[in-house]
């Protein structure tokens, strides 16, 4: 049953060291101000589950936050790569991680399954694959009716999932909306679910939507969070658009591990979830 | 004033797309090379990225894989899970669109790590969605620049698959798609052929002698220019009974219309886009 | 490339004997004038896949098209019985049919894995439940990493699937609202689609839709047919309402093997597909 | 006006309705049960249908799982696909309903064939959503008129499992949820309780023992008559050191509200409804 929550409060009830997190989100709807939020509360020996690590999971690397990542593309979107995460994987700093990495289709399959209560996802994939032979966890299944071999993943079911959204009503539903990527698997895969969004409406149900809006109902949340613009350098359709200078900027700041530690006290610790609406504000005219 | 390289690749690669060609779209050239060829010949070819998005008619190009220019112009957005499983892996992408960290003569890609897979000297992205876009996309196009380090004769690691080892075909991988068929580069169009001058598509193709083989060299290159680039024993179309040609110059109009696509893009990527939006 | 064709000249292109047809829709939606068209062009040896066969199926078994069924529940939803259906199974009559029957769960999963390309589904289903004794098509496989044993099934892959669908537009994309079932699946299932809807509209793009609406391609579809009313007496949301009187009537006319086939005379092998309009127009108001 | 046996098993049902089930709901009985217990003490209970319809709210009861009120009042409607693999095998459906032709006193459940499968006597409709509800809903409430020829010591086909043959539990089949835990008919309110007087939610429940048990009896209905109705040897109460109750009289709200209901739904179903509405 959904609860209406601060970030802060959020996070400190249902965010442990050691857990397994989901904070997804595929490109769009990153929850930028939760993962901020667990930073500044200094958790640690997290496993961090998602397709597209992109910056956030960089910024958690980097602080030293994460024991192992389980991933399926760990680039900066359209802008290079994630140079803490290599530094951590390369060079073992701030400490090295450990990695189980899939296919973007084994993941998706994976959460899927999760959502599905499946221990396991079978799918035509990785033929002729190199991370076949380095992954453990991907095998085989024999099809009982035409012999064929197909892969098998065990399916994902983090502790907690967080996702940003656009808006939830009182009662706690959830709307998302445009690229919905895995979000609705990741909240259903989960134990608990973290919702972040950008503004909370009465009820709705009153809003008019299509009858097969993406709606989650509140009793698959745990807590709602409203953080006007908690989706930042990401974007919230309908809201405002993605800050693709800085993505771009990303790959400086993160070159070198002093500018990197600069940006994270200035923008990250000192910081706290009401900077979000600030930093959204040139962006929500272009969105 | 003439096409650069970079602008060739994509107008080289925009020639190849069909009005009715699905293509499962990645960022960059193969994003440039789509919607240049939507905006030209192939007004009602169906663009697909991985982040959902079905038909899409983005008036700038996406920087990332699921920026909102894709959903707003999108027919539809289905979840990645669908993305997947009924689109790509349903059988339904003619084309399939893959870049390359490394690249060898039969269309295996790393994208993965340079070094050991366990003890990385570069740890690149990984693979996404390319594994199964490699096996299940009817079809594969390769763009990539030509560079040393990137063509070589043997990857560090199979990101993808294209025709496995020399003697090899898919079918030793249970894989039934045609697989790469064309490399196009800021040089040169390859096409993967067999010793005999057969394509994929032609009768008795024999994927185990199969190579990317110089079909045509874009304006200006020069057959020594290319192979300095190529880290494997270049094959031309002569060599196997066929012709290279020229690449036709870029028309005025695929020019135009790349340049103009590519200044809205880049206004819209810039800061100073914000805020001027800001401003406003 | 769907053409958009007469709903005489659809069927005669793409329905042949002897195929396996999913003409689906979960009480919501059901083409039942293409399936009445498939009863005047006199097609034989069916194999008719469904869900919920419903009375359109009743009719179709009933009229001897039908050699096999494969199906989840063979009810008139909310009434009772499918006489006709009965009939068949326990007389033979007007032909003796064969049949393989699941659970819904089973069926939904079937059309999912067939929309995925895959050869089969696995669930965690039919446990303690003696269908898996008497369907062979109802197997094992073991998780390779839990080794818990899950059902499996043979994905549904019909030759042929024909929905009904509220809209499509010139370039031949179909939208789905409301109950929306399993018909995205039975039509990404199938070789070729049929696609009947209540109106053509210009471009489904200028509605101002949902992002996420359910829309068909209409390079997944091979013909539109535009029939108002189309899905009489189950219903089009937005259009007209389930005509329930006549659900309950059928119970009376299916009951007597000659008051049946007056029926089908009048209403089905005396008509035209354009007598759906005026049979909804009553319906219309209430929608 | 006292209630019907019909309407006291849809008021006895909807008592034991929490505002934080969520409930998969069946069609007639249950639908009158759930949507009565909405209606009164329970105004936030989710009701899910099998077609797809989520946290529904009908003004008329629906005639079948998928009349367009119950998506119309629905919070979001989704394929019935995603309705059988998130909500219910997701393990997100705190109890099932389940009707029944044939039931046994283990909560086993008949709606395929009267007779052998392969020859039936009587086809009945089958199982639908019924063998994997019975499985996966972490509880199962069974709703059914009784008869003999409906309460039977043995079923001809086990459409859905209960707790098996005596001396079985449902984990010989691998299922490790609650399953039939309440029988409420015309004529009273069972439990699933074992020979000790323990129900599934107690501590030391033994399933081999189990079996469907009258802890209340409706209003004006006496044990003899009862037992007329039900094929098995009928276990009350107190042979496992509890007491049978009378169900309390169906409250004038509960009866005005499931009249209401009711009388809508009568109203909406009938050809009447059709031709004064196009009068209109």
């Amino acid at each position: 049953m959904a609860q209406h929550l601060t970030l802060e409060a959020a996070i400190a009830a249902h965010v442990r060291d050691g857990q397994t997190l989901a904070i997804e989100g595929f490109t769009h709807l990153i929850p930028f101000a939760a993962g901020h939020e667990i930073i500044r509360q200094g958790r640690r020996d997290l496993t961090l589950v998602r397709m597209t690590p992109d910056l956030l999971y960089d910024q958690m690397v980097g602080m030293g936050l994460v024991s192992k990542m389980i991933f399926s593309y760990v680039g900066n979107p359209g802008a290079g790569l994630l140079r803490r995460t290599r530094d951590a994987i390369e060079n073992g700093w701030p400490q090295p991680i450990a990695y189980e990495e899939h296919s973007h289709a084994a993941m998706a399959n994976a959460y899927e399954a999760g959502a599905a209560g499946l221990p396991c996802a079978i799918f035509r994939g990785y033929r002729g694959a190199e991370l076949a032979r380095v992954n453990p966890n991907i095998r085989t299944i024999t099809c009982p009716f035409t012999h064929e071999e197909l892969a098998a993943i065990p399916s994902v079911r983090p502790d907690v999932t967080i996702i940003h959204a656009q808006k939830a009503d009182r009662q706690g539903n959830v709307l998302v909306e445009g690229i919905i990527g895995i979000q609705k698997e990741a909240v259903l895969a989960a134990k608990t679910a973290i919702v972040t969004v950008e503004e909370v409406v009465d009820d709705l149900r009153a809003l008019g939507l299509s009858p097969n809006a993406c709606v989650l109902p509140h009793w698959t949340i745990a807590a709602i969070v409203t953080v006007p613009g908690g989706a930042h350098p990401s974007y919230t359709s309908g809201y405002y658009v993605r800050d693709n200078a800085e993505y771009i900027a990303w790959d400086d700041i993160s070159a070198d591990r002093d500018r990197f530690h600069e940006w994270m006290e200035e923008n990250v610790l000192a910081a706290t979830a009401d900077v979000f609406a600030d930093r959204v504000s040139a962006l929500r005219s272009a969105a | 004033m003439s096409a650069t390289p970079t602008e060739m690749m994509a107008v080289a690669a925009s020639r190849l797309l069909a009005n009715d060609d699905v293509c499962f779209v990645g960022i960059g050239a193969p994003s440039a090379a789509c919607n240049l060829a939507r905006l030209t010949h192939a007004p009602d070819i169906t663009l697909i990225y991985e982040s959902g998005t079905i038909a899409t008619r983005p008036d700038v190009l996406p920087l990332s894989i699921g920026d909102g220019e894709l959903s707003d112009t999108a027919l539809t957005t289905v979840s990645v899970p669908e993305m997947f499983r009924y689109w790509l892996q349903g059988g339904r992408v003619s084309i399939g669109f893959l870049g390359a960290a490394q690249l060898d003569a039969r269309g295996n890609i790393n994208t993965t790590v340079i070094g050991d897979y366990h003890k990385p000297k570069v740890r690149l992205p990984g693979g996404g969605g390319a594994p199964e876009i490699a096996t299940q996309a009817r079809e594969i196009f390769i763009t990539a620049r030509q560079a040393r380090r990137a063509f070589v004769e043997q990857i560090d690691f199979v990101t993808s698959l294209g025709h496995g080892a020399p003697g090899e075909t898919r079918a030793t991988y249970n894989v039934d798609t045609a697989g790469p068929t064309r490399l196009i580069t800021d040089l040169a169009l390859w096409t993967m052929l067999d010793t005999e001058g057969r394509a994929a598509a032609d009768a008795g193709f024999d994927a185990r002698s199969a190579a990317f083989t110089v079909v045509s060299l874009h304006p200006g290159v020069t057959r020594d220019a290319l192979v300095e680039t190529v880290g494997w024993p270049v094959r031309f179309a002569e060599e196997v009974g066929r012709k290279v040609e020229e690449t036709p110059e870029a028309s005025a109009e695929e020019l135009a219309v790349l340049r103009d696509l590519q200044a809205r893009t880049k206004a819209a990527h810039l800061r100073a886009n914000r805020v001027k939006d800001a401003a406003e």
